[in-house]
């Protein structure tokens, strides 16, 4: 055997990943809470607990707790690192861009991806894209909640509740 | 005008059927002269080796798994989604649900979208409707209170439009007819029928298990709602059909079948959907059989949907004519062969069907006897059953010849004069 | 007592991979060590060239056709039918439905026996069921006022059989339980709960998805009224399950699915039903693997249930050994390994169970990692997901120290001291 | 191709088979119904509409109309040759006899089958058992409805009827 079979491995989780999923920003809670959602992984179970304070339309503070693997993991810590500063309506749009990325699309020159760009990796192993756009979608839900004027923001991902 | 006549046919039947294994065969000493096709296809090289293939390579579970297999397979089985999505021009492949069969895309209509119906809503279905878009509905019916009309056929076998507009109204919510017909052959005018549907609020449902196979199907430039199929019937595996749908139409749906796969959440007592189409697809799916029929569209697009209307629509009418010729038998159907599809029944009048089916098979020739899952169609025809011979692209004349030949001597057996 | 001591293993697992097509591959350079049997199984060559027979010599569609080709397709599909009846020894092969999967005959009963519930009415389940048996009996709630109760589980992962008394009643009219969990692989006494359900009045609803491919099963000796499984799971094809049921039981349960084949008479507004068990098959079945899955059956007869269960057994217990000599996993389910299935559940508290999965994937071990559709148990055990290699007759004690050397190296890996 | 290529078939259509078929008997109206019975078979959609008079318990006229194969006419035929003169325990227990030789089993030696002897082929194709079983499903249920009282014996092969 080989000292280290897992080479291909190093595409998905490259250094500044496992970097993240060591030592996971955002995890603070927040002073003040003005937008939250819920999201979970329907294939994995994995879950997030999305908290946001916002200044007018501008994200000032992100908290993500929950549990998910290294991949989830490091999105959420890189997303609560990149997106204070940004009006609502980038972050939506942030999220879209990298939302595509993980498609396959390419990143529009004019948008700077920061760690984010380590995650591309991600996208030749289709099952995990799921893991690393948990802590997005859940951030346009909580985005799109908050607009629509919900104190609290309202867990989308989950609809259709079938109770009996 | 070129719609009513196609061009005429370019395809080679005799070097497609060296691609279908079981066309080789023999029985009762003759060449299988397989005329059943209205009721399964046979299956060429092609699918029969993506079957091998998937369970020589890749089977796994699908969706759930990390490994390397699991991907795989849940690739191969979701190509098969986008796959029908072109071939019928579905606008979303969100849209494609893989279930059975038709009659199971049928029953998932019937439940879950007449689960927005109430009692004195009306759906409209024809005389000529197969069992499997009758007696969901009748299923329905007997539920909800929901109240089924029947648009009436002509006598030479084509639905009545003239009596349409006095079957539609605001009441009507469903509208569900067969594109073609299994008995007559009768191709039906959906998208003008569409319309009509639309115009008076319902939706349109179209059970396209016979016409997938054998003609051009465009579900956007139809504008229907809903289209159920069969793999099997159309050169594909058992085992696998497809509910069409337009998404926001699936998205008002309830699932009707509880399990894995369709889920987002699940509590003890309560859960939460997965999104579409997975809501729909409960359990572990028939993941081979569905990741090789794509191969069976394959050979229909390389063939060409229009050329395979034209092969078949020149076997349906020459087989008119030779049949006519013989002078006895009863002929179902339209008279025109550019109004019907690649199949024609028939009844001597002296020869119950059973018995020149059994005939037949002794000259290796396979033709189906019987209601074709169409009683109320053979009440309204006045026939206990009819004998159907039903075409693919691997038949040619030589063997409508030969059904011919076999008819005449069916009479000499049995000593009808 | 041998019942808690199986015979020692006689199975050569090496000689029997060289039966599996898929085994022979490679992933990422590695032979495949497959451990991930309890979401399915992989495919003996003799399933694969039972497939490609029946296409290559007697595709047709069923029940309906006098030719030849037709006679064979039917006779094929209903030697399932028997082969299956006879493998779980149940009462009479009518009492065999052949539907998708097991998810689907759960979903059968719970809808069609259901239908004879009211308001009220109770039905047990537990806390370690799959989706499959817990979705199909919320919807069921939801629509008819139901009540659903769950039998608790101890923490070494076994239903708590002293609460049983406490949750039947004469209220309770289903008992459905799972014979092993695909979670903790717990093996439950399932001709005692049986017993007591009847006591009650309770019909007993077996979920064999993960004990009939790997342990003996009688449906007669066991007492039960309903079983399923899925032929996927042992060693058959995808897209082929099983209702196995007492007669006099379907005699009382109406279709929930219209079409072909489980009509006796049809008009426009009314339909009368086949005899069982037709009248729960609507449509065109999925023939070709259903003809197939016997050569299944044949395999695992050859084997021996008892020595198959050995097998698996002896497996369990070198790998819960090997596993809790890591030091750092926690495992789920009993410790004894003579009280569950060929399968382990394992979570590191440093490394999240996709990542785990990721890294022996590399290696070419496949394992399932996530909540195996068992949301609630995933809660009662207070994880968010699990990893979990599951074992077959194909596997040996080399792949389970393959497994173990993969976990080692994730560590490693992930840089966990 | 040869002359007679279906020499297969004349297993299944005998001469006395054919014969039947032909001249099928049992068609003339009986002046009394004490049962009838109306049989369907699901597979193909033949019918037939079984009349009988009895006397006490003893079956004195057998009709038997409707629309079925070769197979199913003679059969039918052949019944209402053999029944007249049985009676209704007798005429079930001969049904039962033949339902058996349908389905493989040997003719017990103290039973003569008559003209139904030729209809023995019919079992090596199996779709067409039932066409040769139709007339005496039939018949059972006619003699079932009879005795349980019925004036009009009712079709008990539709069951189950699903109207909405
Ligand atoms: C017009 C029509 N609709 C529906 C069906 C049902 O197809 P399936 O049995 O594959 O569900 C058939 C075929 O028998 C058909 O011809
Ligand atoms: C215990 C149990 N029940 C039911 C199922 C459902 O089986 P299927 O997906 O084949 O319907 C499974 C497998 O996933 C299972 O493990």
């Amino acid at each position: 055997m080989v000292d280290r079979p897992e080479v291909a491995l190093d595409e998905l989780y490259r250094e500044v990943v496992l970097d993240h999923h060591r030592r996971p920003r955002g995890r603070t809670p927040l002073p003040r809470v003005d937008a939250r959602a819920h999201g979970l992984n329907p294939v994995c179970g994995d879950e997030i607990h999305l908290h946001l304070s916002l200044d007018g339309d501008r994200i000032t503070g992100v908290e993500v707790q929950g549990r998910g693997c290294a991949i989830c993991t490091a999105s959420g810590s890189m997303m609560a690192e990149v997106i204070p500063g940004h009006t609502e309506v980038e972050a939506t749009a942030f999220a879209e861009v990298f939302r595509n990325v993980m498609h396959g699309k390419v990143v529009p020159p004019d948008v700077d991806m920061g760690d984010l760009e380590a995650l591309e990796g991600v996208k030749k192993f289709p099952v995990r894209v799921k893991c690393a756009l948990l802590p997005w979608v859940t951030l346009v839900d909580a985005l799109r909640a908050w607009r629509n004027g919900a104190t609290e923001g309202t867990a989308t991902t989950e609809t259709e509740e079938a109770n009996p | 005008m070129t719609a009513t006549a196609p061009p005429r046919t370019t395809l080679d039947p005799s070097a497609l059927r060296a691609r279908f294994p079981i066309l080789q065969r023999q029985v009762h000493g003759h060449p299988l002269v397989y005329l059943d096709n209205a009721a399964t296809t046979q299956k060429p090289e092609t699918v029969l080796a993506a079957i091998q293939r998937y369970y020589s390579t890749s089977n796994a579970n699908v969706h759930r798994g990390v490994h390397t297999l699991a991907e795989e397979a849940t690739a191969a089985y979701e190509a098969c989604r986008s796959r029908v999505a072109r071939f019928v021009n579905a606008p979303d492949e969100r849209g494609v649900i893989i279930v059975r069969n038709a009659t199971e895309a049928l029953n998932l209509v019937a439940r879950a979208w007449g689960a927005t119906l109430t009692a004195g809503d009306e759906v409209l279905l024809s005389e000529m409707e197969h069992h499997s878009n009758l007696v969901p509905w009748i299923l329905l019916a007997r539920e909800r209170g929901v109240v089924l009309r029947h648009l009436p056929i002509t006598d030479s076998g084509e639905l009545d439009m003239a009596a349409l507009p006095g079957m539609l109204s605001r009441r009507t919510q469903v509208v569900a007819l067969t594109a073609m017909s299994n008995v007559l052959g009768t191709i039906n005018p959906i998208a003008e029928l569409t319309e009509a549907a639309h115009r008076v609020g319902a939706v349109m449902v179209v059970d396209a298990a016979q016409s997938v196979p054998h003609m051009p199907v465009d579900f956007q430039a139809l504008g229907i709602d809903f289209l159920a199929f069969s793999a099997h019937k159309a050169y594909g595996p058992t085992g696998v059909g497809f509910l069409v749908a337009k998404p926001e139409l699936l998205e008002r749906m309830e699932p009707i079948s509880g399990g894995g796969e369709m889920i987002r959440a699940v509590h003890l007592d309560s859960a939460t959907w997965n999104d579409i189409p997975h809501r729909f697809e409960a359990g572990t799916p028939n993941i081979a059989d569905a990741a090789a029929f794509p191969a069976a569209l394959d050979l229909l697009e390389e063939l060409g949907m229009d050329a395979v209307r034209a092969h078949e629509h020149d076997l349906v009418r020459y087989a008119l004519e030779r049949l006519r010729s013989l002078g006895w038998l009863e002929l179902h159907g339209p008279l025109d062969p550019a109004r019907r599809g690649g199949l024609v029944s028939f009844v001597d009048p002296e020869i119950h069907p059973h018995d020149l089916a059994q005939v037949l098979d002794t000259r290796g020739i396979a033709i189906r006897a019987g209601h074709h899952c169409a009683q109320p169609l053979m009440r309204r025809l006045d026939v206990a059953a009819t004998a159907r011979a039903s075409f693919a692209v691997y038949n040619d004349r030589d063997e409508v010849d030969a059904l011919v030949d076999g008819l005449m001597a069916a009479r000499k057996y049995f000593g009808v004069a």
